[in-house]
């Protein structure tokens, strides 16, 4: 059995990534894609770290802090947003949002 | 003569008329004055003009009008034999008709506009008569084409006036395309405009023209077919009739046709012999279509057109047999006699309340005598009776046919007889037989003021064949020749016996002819006789309706196939622009508003993206 | 490092903490002197910039190389400093229409600017990622801030969810050039461009990160967020984004293509061609047939950043200049035209509002007017002279490459089109003489100030470009090609 | 300051100022638009009687020259020389001319005549400029004041459409040429680079132009400016435009702003490019065959008037690229008097035009006729124009058709014969038709009223003489204009000398026996012709 090395990392990291964006495509709930998007960057988060495990540069792990930090702010104000968004409309599926159009 | 007066022969009549357009509208009675006076004096300077001529002192005198690269354009006066006789004629005929005018044109409401384009006609006539360069001629061309279409339509209202302007002024400008063209032509080839120049280079090296010599003289020669209406541009004339009779008089008979014979004149040297042959043969069949048309016309004014147009062909045809004196002495007695019977033709339509039939006229011998032998003098001058001034004239140009060309010799015979035949087909209808309506009762003589221009040109027209105006003007054109004598009253006689006699024989059966058919007739009777012929001359040959089809396929057709185009032009600019706006409207549809639409496009694009850049 | 470096930022972060303080104690009649407070700050801040900052020269770097402070950053923090002011009293006159929190919205304006400013500075991939949140955050905040209104609601969600989304492809090409650089330092990673240029994974590093920027500039492909989004946000926001947020994405543009990856750029000219040559069709097609002013100008902003990327196209120092010059002018041309449209348009943006204008009020007609010439680059105004660059920029490259001949008879084809809807607009404002509103409209000083000072830095854009040019041709030595 | 200055400012600061006027102050707005105009005329006579292109080396008189932004290479740079000295007069008498007929506007009066004077005073700097960037955007200034023209005051139901379309052809044009203008500013090495038109100018003929490059800048510029002068096939804006127009509007630009395209071309394109330009000869002639010929059929057909004076104008100015197309002295020399005598001529003729529409309620022909009689004044006045129209001698367009013939015969006999057909028989075919129709015939006008103030006779009595002056007098325009376009023609010139490339262009050379350069041996001397 092979040692698992940096392309499994990486094979993972893509995966999710493809994961969380298919998600974003094909689901049409709100929340669902805001978790979606979450699952993205979590993917990001995995490159980074194997990179920096892999190439012995502590900087990735950093940066990892930096998104982890900056998302949790962002999911902050986007839940208020769609819990604002659910209060006025009552539902949170894509459909319903197209009063903006052409 | 000082130099400033030999420019007031020209600028005179343009001055009056400016005068009168901008000031005096509202005053008939000075403008008339003016116009009258203008040209008078013109008259004058002329005759000092040609005092000055005979002393060999006449001056040519050259302004720079335009000067760019190899192009040089001059405004001149040249003085010399041709144009001095020119300028006699056309102030001095011209002075008649004007004052003939101011009694015939009395109680119009736009008498001043009349005074007024009368004399701008007179300006650029005198233009043309004075040019010493191809390029003024050319503009003075078109400003007597501009005169001859305002005096056409001076009664605008009458739409068959307006059409008669507008007809004279694009038949004109046919001519005057080819006439543009030859003189374009002619200045590529010898870097000069003016007619010394030209000339002088044409006797240094005959062969400057090369293969272009015939297609020049062709060209230019078109100027004259538009403006002296010669066939096939001819059929303008008759119809610029409906101007007022004293402009038929000056512009249609005496003067602007006949600037397209003094052109030809002018320009002589430039014609080869395959020109001039061309250009005899236009002559000769100008002269026997028109005459024939005459026999069956039935307007007063038109008939004389006709013969205008028949005695013009004459000119061309003596023109094209090499004898330009010729020419200008038929040129010259012509003006008189045909002036004078468009202004007789004036006197019995003033006093038959513009009635213009001669089947409604008849007997007006005793009603207007003055009217009468003055139009009896006239008709005989222009059958060319011996001694009458038209015999000379028309002689020497018989002689000239006799001597280059019989077949047009034996044409120019048959167009004598018609023309005898014609005009004393009017003359009986018109002064002899019985009333032939009310308003011959009516009838009076005309004042004063008309009947005395009537017998100054009847004197004209008779003795115009002794003035030696052969003899003035023939130096000009073959200097070699020995002087002829002033005064010879047989001189048709003794150059050309055969043409003279020949031709006092066709003006005796044409009389004849006239009187057995017309003497006492109630109405015509030809029509009756020869139904198809009659019908074909009433008709003009039909070529106002061919020329109607020939334009309606030629110029209407194509016409609306370019609109067409344009049209499409038109679409295809809305095309683009629907185009424009179409693909909005679709592109426009990507935005649905839904999330899901954007972030599987967004997606999509990325992947493109990718695709493209990291696969090339 | 110098502390001082960050002075303009600082200045604006504490202006907007005082704001806040300050708010607490306001009572709800007077809040709206808040945003005068804050627009005076800004204009102290941004005169203090003009002047007793430094002038970028020479270039400083600070906090292990991820900000810098050099000419190009300077020349963008002064622009967004100008577009805060203007965005702010737009607030003011907005003020109305905002239902609560009138000193937060200012707060958070500033905050915005904060981001901008920040991102004008960034020199590191990971700074990139702070200033964008920065700015990402402040936005969904800003968009949805009328909650009351649907609309704004629904932008906000909108802007939320595709901005993550954009945010995510930054992220993961920003771990991608960390894996095969090992660094996120732009000197650092252009040190190596030449080797990383053939690495196909960093490459799809940088384009994710070039797409994850696309975003915010709105161009193709991830140009569909702007019209739905600038016509549900309120009036000064949709300014704000219009004019700030595009030019921090243009200046990240710049810093990463040409700072960061200039080897990859010089090979990326067919990339940037067509993106400006369908950025700029869609833009200006689709806006023929809209009605809405603020989307159509949500359109024009993608039309725009199709023009402005002519100038990164042509990936030479001249396009780079006219970049920075178009977005000046562009600042000003836009604030000109949504100050009106917060004075104008204030229950509907349908273009039928603007009828009868030039009765109602001469002056902002003219604005209106004078804004969409300048817009649609009609001399003498700043947009001519900034395309005049763009295009100039662009033919300089076509004596090079014949290909970027056809990019500027699109560009040409673009802007003729675009012409439509601008005339539509001034159609609008002159035809009729009658609307369906014609009482006369009050303008505050500030605004009539502000508006008077857009025209004049309109026309000096246009007229007499010496001066910022020069700024400009200063400020892209930063930048290497 | 150059007087050429103050012509062009003045109307552009006399709009400021009714800016700043109340909208109720009618007469005073009126009063003072009118008074920039005439004080603008006025210098624009007085400047071009003391115009004598001698005086200085450069060949530019009343020189103004500032540094404007030095780092843009762009100057402030005015100056006359014969080429634009014609045209500054023109435009400015035609803007006072257009000022004057517009007293029957009084909807809006006040945006009216800042549009008309923005306009009128943008084109005028755009003659007088020496620099690339003013030149342009000069003629900019015209873009929206027309658009919101012809929108507001425009007649007819297309007006919307009118309005679009010439704006946004107009501007696909202009964009063509600053596309062009930049190209060959770009053809200059860095340091040096200006927006001069002299400097451009000397620079060129010193380097000519890497014919690379050439190869595609000249077609922008040629059909950018063709665009702007309504070349074939890109002329259908132009009827539709100044149909609509209102009066003052379609004699500025009709008149004066369509000659910018022209004045562009033989200002910039040809000195800069006469490689390129000979080589494009065939073609610049064939289209403007295609506005004197086709387009000229096409104003056959109309039975609208200001159809049929908009295809006639744009017939017209297919005389002034026939011109150009001769690449000779005499067909440039041509080329400008045409643009100038047709600025007079087309504003004359809209201006009455727009007396009509405005008394009549219709411009259809077929619903006209004998109204010589009701208004003789705007009738004799139009029939002049119509017969300076169709080439009539002693209008000034005629002195400069016929030098297009001459210049253009030793290029193509076969297109001076189509130029001559155009100019003598489809022009005067259309034109005597609608004579015919309007003027002449016997129909009744009850309650029409004639122009019988002198004053309000002024603006037409005013064009007229100015055609007339020119047409009687040409060497007032031909000898500055031709000490002017002979650099020009010397560059062509020397083609002919090094290659005879020209021959070989136009291959119809085989029924003139000579070739012009030997002629001009027996000829005159020749200044500017062409040296072997």
């Amino acid at each position: 059995m092979t040692p698992v090395g940096l392309q499994h990392y990486l094979v993972v990291s893509v995966l999710l990534f493809c994961l969380g964006l298919l998600g974003v495509l094909v689901r049409r709930n709100v929340l669902v894609i805001y978790m979606s998007l979450e699952l993205m960057l979590n993917a990001a988060n995995l490159a980074l770290t194997a990179f920096s495990r892999f190439n012995n540069n502590l900087d990735g792990q950093i940066i990892v802090f930096f998104i982890i930090t900056v998302a949790a702010s962002e999911v902050a104000v986007g839940l208020a947003l769609i819990v604002a968004l659910y209060r006025r409309r009552h539902t949170t599926h894509v459909e319903d949002m197209t009063a903006l159009k052409n | 003569m000082h130099e400033p007066l030999h420019w007031l022969i020209l600028f005179l009549p343009l001055l009056a008329a400016m005068v009168i357009t901008l000031f005096l509208q509202r005053y008939p009675r000075c403008s008339a004055a003016l116009s009258v006076g203008a040209v008078l004096a013109s008259f004058l300077l002329s005759v000092g003009v040609l005092a000055e001529f005979l002393d060999g002192r006449a001056p040519d005198i050259a302004l720079t009008w335009l000067q760019v690269g190899s192009l040089q354009i001059q405004f001149g006066l040249h003085f010399d034999a041709l144009s001095a006789l020119m300028l006699l004629v056309v102030t001095g005929v011209g002075s008649v008709i004007h004052i003939y005018s101011v009694g015939y044109m009395r109680g119009d409401p736009h008498y001043a506009r009349f005074f007024a384009e009368m004399s701008l006609f007179t300006f650029s006539m005198l233009g043309i008569v004075v040019s010493n360069n191809f390029f003024q001629m050319f503009v003075f061309w078109e400003l007597v084409g501009l005169s001859s279409y305002l005096l056409i339509g001076f009664w605008y209202q009458r739409p068959s006036a307006a059409d008669a302007a507008k007809k004279a002024f694009l038949t004109n400008r046919l001519g005057d395309v080819g006439f543009l063209i030859g003189i374009v032509l002619a200045w590529a080839v010898t870097g000069t405009l003016s007619f010394a120049g030209m000339k002088d280079q044409l006797l240094r090296d005959p062969t400057l023209f090369n293969t272009t010599a015939t297609v020049v003289g062709l060209l230019i020669f078109c100027g004259a077919v538009g403006k002296s209406a010669q066939f096939p541009l001819h059929v303008w004339l008759p119809d610029a009739m409906e101007g007022p009779t004293p402009v038929s008089a000056l512009i249609h008979a005496a003067t602007m046709v006949a600037a397209g014979v003094y052109m030809l004149c002018r320009v002589f040297f430039i014609f080869t012999h395959h020109d001039l042959l061309v250009i005899a043969w236009i002559g000769g069949i100008t002269a026997l279509l028109s005459a024939l048309i005459a026999v069956q016309q039935d307007d007063i004014k038109r008939i004389l057109a006709y013969s205008t147009l028949s005695q013009l062909g004459y000119m061309v045809m003596a023109v094209g047999f090499s004898a330009p004196p010729a020419a200008m002495f038929h040129l010259t007695t012509h003006a008189f006699f045909k002036a004078l019977l468009f202004l007789g033709a004036g006197s019995v339509i003033h006093a038959l309340s513009q009635e213009q039939n001669i089947w409604q006229m008849g007997r007006l011998r005793s009603k207007m005598p003055l009217t009468y032998w003055t139009f009896l003098a006239g008709t005989l001058a222009l059958c060319g009776l011996w001694p009458l001034s038209g015999a000379f004239s028309k002689d020497a140009i018989l002689a000239a046919a006799w001597e280059h060309n019989k077949a047009l010799f034996a044409l120019g015979e048959l167009v004598a007889f018609l023309t005898t035949f014609y005009m004393f087909r009017l003359f009986f209808v018109v002064f002899l037989g019985k009333p032939k309506s009310d308003l011959v009762g009516h009838a009076h003589e005309s004042p004063r003021i008309m009947t005395y221009p009537l017998v100054f040109l009847a004197a004209a027209s008779v003795v115009g064949g002794f003035m030696g105006i052969t003899q003035f003007i023939t130096p000009q054109f073959s200097p070699a020749s020995a002087r002829l004598p002033i005064f010879a009253p047989l001189e048709p006689f003794e150059t050309s016996p055969v043409a003279a006699l020949l031709g006092l024989a066709a003006i005796a059966i044409g009389f004849v002819a006239a009187y057995v058919y017309y003497a006492g007739a109630e109405s015509d009777p030809l029509p009756g006789k020869m139904k198809e012929v009659c019908n074909v001359l009433r008709h003009k040959f039909y070529f106002d309706e061919f020329y109607a089809g020939l334009v309606d396929v030629c110029q209407d057709k194509p016409a609306r196939a370019i609109n067409l185009c344009d049209i499409g032009l038109k679409l295809l600019v809305r095309l683009t622009h629907g185009t424009a706006e179409w693909t909005g409207r679709v592109l426009r549809l990507v935005q649905t508003g839904n999330l899901q639409t954007y972030t599987l496009l967004l997606a999509a694009g990325a992947a493109l993206v990718l695709y493209f850049m990291l696969t090339r | 490092m110098n502390p001082a470096m960050l002075s303009l930022e600082l200045a604006v972060i504490g202006l907007a903490l005082a704001v806040l303080l300050i708010d607490l104690w306001t009572l709800h009649e007077f809040k709206h002197r808040l945003g005068y407070l804050a627009a005076a700050g800004l204009l102290v801040i941004l005169v203090a910039s003009l002047c007793c900052a430094s002038t970028g020269e020479p270039p400083a770097t600070g906090f292990s190389g991820m900000f810098v402070q050099d000419g190009l950053a300077l020349f963008f923090k002064r622009i967004f400093l100008a577009a805060g002011v203007l965005v702010v009293l737009m607030g003011v006159e907005f003020r109305d229409r905002i239902p609560m929190g009138l000193g937060e919205f200012f707060t958070i304006i500033l905050m915005e600017l904060a981001g901008m400013m920040f991102a004008a500075s960034a020199n590191d991939f990971v700074m990139v990622y702070v200033a964008m949140e920065m700015m990402s955050v402040s936005f969904y905040i800003l968009i949805s801030f009328q909650r009351s209104r649907s609309y704004s609601l629904e932008a906000g969600v909108k802007y939320l969810i595709l901005s993550a989304l954009s945010a995510g492809l930054l992220v993961f090409g920003i771990a991608l050039i960390f894996g095969t650089s090992g660094r996120t330092n732009f000197a650092v990673v252009a040190a190596e461009g030449t080797r990383l240029a053939q690495n196909k994974l960093f490459c799809l590093g940088a384009l994710l990160v070039l797409l994850g920027l696309a975003f915010k500039i709105s161009a193709v492909p991830m140009q569909m967020w702007a019209p739905d989004v600038y016509q549900g946000a309120p009036t000064p926001v949709t300014a704000f984004l219009a004019i700030g947020s595009k030019a921090a994405g243009f200046v990240l543009v710049l810093r990463v293509l040409f700072v960061a990856a200039p080897a990859l750029a010089l090979h990326w000219g067919k990339l940037f061609t067509w993106a400006a040559a369908l950025t700029i069709l869609y833009g200006n097609l689709c806006a023929i047939p809209q009605r809405s002013l603020k989307r159509l100008l949500g359109y024009s902003s993608i039309a725009n950043a199709g023009y402005i990327l002519l100038g990164v196209a042509a990936l030479n120092p001249p396009g780079s200049v006219a970049v920075l010059y178009y977005l000046a002018g562009y600042a000003f041309t836009l604030a000109v035209i949504f100050i009106v449209l917060c004075l104008v348009a204030r229950d509907s943006d349908d273009i039928a509002v603007l009828a009868g204008l030039n009765r109602r009020s001469p002056l902002l007609a003219l604005a209106l007017t004078l804004g969409m010439i300048s817009l649609a680059g009609i001399p003498p105004l700043a947009g001519f002279f900034g395309k005049l660059l763009l295009f100039k920029a662009v033919l300089e490259q076509a004596a090079v490459h014949r290909s970027y001949l056809w990019l500027a008879l699109v560009a040409i084809a673009g802007v003729v089109i675009s012409y439509y809807y601008y005339f539509g607009v001034i159609r609008a404002v002159y035809w009729s003489e009658e609307g369906p509103e014609m009482t006369p409209i009050a303008v505050s000083a500030p605004l009539k100030v502000s508006m008077g000072v857009c025209i004049a830095a309109m026309f000096y854009l246009g007229l007499c470009p010496d001066a910022v040019l020069s700024a400009a041709a200063k400020a892209v030595q930063a930048l290497r090609f | 300051m150059s007087p050429l200055t103050i012509i062009f400012l003045l109307p552009l600061l006399t709009a400021l100022v009714l800016a700043l006027i109340p909208r109720n102050f009618r007469f005073s707005i009126r009063g003072l638009a009118l008074l920039a105009g005439l004080v603008s005329m006025l210098i624009a006579v007085h400047a071009f009687c003391k115009f004598d292109g001698q005086a200085s080396p450069s060949g530019f008189r009343f020189e103004e020259r500032h540094a404007w932004a030095p780092g843009a290479g762009i100057s402030y740079h005015v100056g006359a020389d014969g080429l634009n000295l014609g045209l500054i007069l023109m435009g400015a008498v035609v803007l006072f001319a257009a000022l004057c007929v517009s007293w029957r506007i009084h909807t809006r009066e006040k945006e009216y005549y800042i549009l008309l004077l923005l306009m009128g005073g943008g084109i005028l700097g755009a003659f007088a400029s020496l620099d690339l960037f003013f030149f342009y955007i000069l003629h900019e200034l015209a873009l929206v004041p027309a658009f919101i023209l012809i929108g507001v005051w425009g007649v007819g139901k297309d007006k919307n459409y009118a309005a679009y379309q010439i704006t946004l052809y107009l501007s696909l044009g202009a964009l063509l040429v600053l596309a062009g203008l930049l190209a060959v500013y770009l053809q200059m090495p860095g340091a040096s680079r200006t927006f001069d038109i002299v400097e451009l100018t000397r620079y060129f003929s010193a380097h000519p132009m890497q014919s690379g490059a050439e190869h595609w800048i000249f077609p922008l510029l040629l059909i950018g400016f063709g665009i702007l002068v309504s070349l074939y096939p890109f002329h259908t804006w132009a009827p539709l435009g100044y149909g609509t127009a209102p009066t003052g509007a379609a004699m500025i630009h009709a008149g004066v702003l369509k000659k910018f395209g022209l004045y562009g071309l033989l200002r910039i394109a040809l000195p800069l490019m006469p490689d390129e330009a000979q080589r494009w000869a065939l073609i610049i002639a064939a289209l403007g065959l295609g506005n004197v010929v086709l387009c000229g059929a096409v104003a056959m057909r109309q039975r609208e008037l200001n159809m049929l004076l908009g295809n006639s104008s744009v017939a017209h100015v297919g005389f002034a690229f026939l011109g150009i197309a001769s690449m000779s002295l005499i067909g440039f020399t041509g080329a400008v008097v045409v643009m100038v005598a047709h600025g007079f001529l087309a504003a004359l003729n809209y201006a009455l035009s727009g007396y009509l529409r405005e008394e009549l309620k219709t411009l259809d022909m077929d619903q006209m006729g004998g109204l010589l009689s009701r208004l003789p004044f705007i009738g004799t006045v139009m029939i002049m124009a119509m017969m300076a129209a169709c080439g009539l001698p002693g209008f000034a367009g005629f002195f400069g058709e016929t030098l297009v013939f001459f210049g253009s015969w030793h290029r193509s006999e076969v297109v001076t014969v189509l130029a001559i057909w155009g100019a003598l028989i489809v022009a005067g075919v259309y034109m005597l038709r609608a004579i015919r129709s309007i003027w002449h015939g016997d129909k009744q006008w009850p309650g029409l009223s004639d122009v019988t103030n002198p004053w309000r006779r002024l603006p037409y009595g005013l064009l007229l003489a100015a055609l007339l002056v020119f047409g009687c007098f040409p060497r007032l325009l031909t000898d500055n204009i031709k000490a002017s376009v002979t650099p020009v023609a010397r560059l062509m010139g020397e083609e002919i000398a090094g290659g005879g490339s020209v021959l070989k262009v136009y291959g119809l050379n085989s029924f003139s026996p000579r070739h012009p350069v030997e002629d001009n041996a027996s000829g005159a001397a020749v200044p500017g012709g062409p040296h072997r």
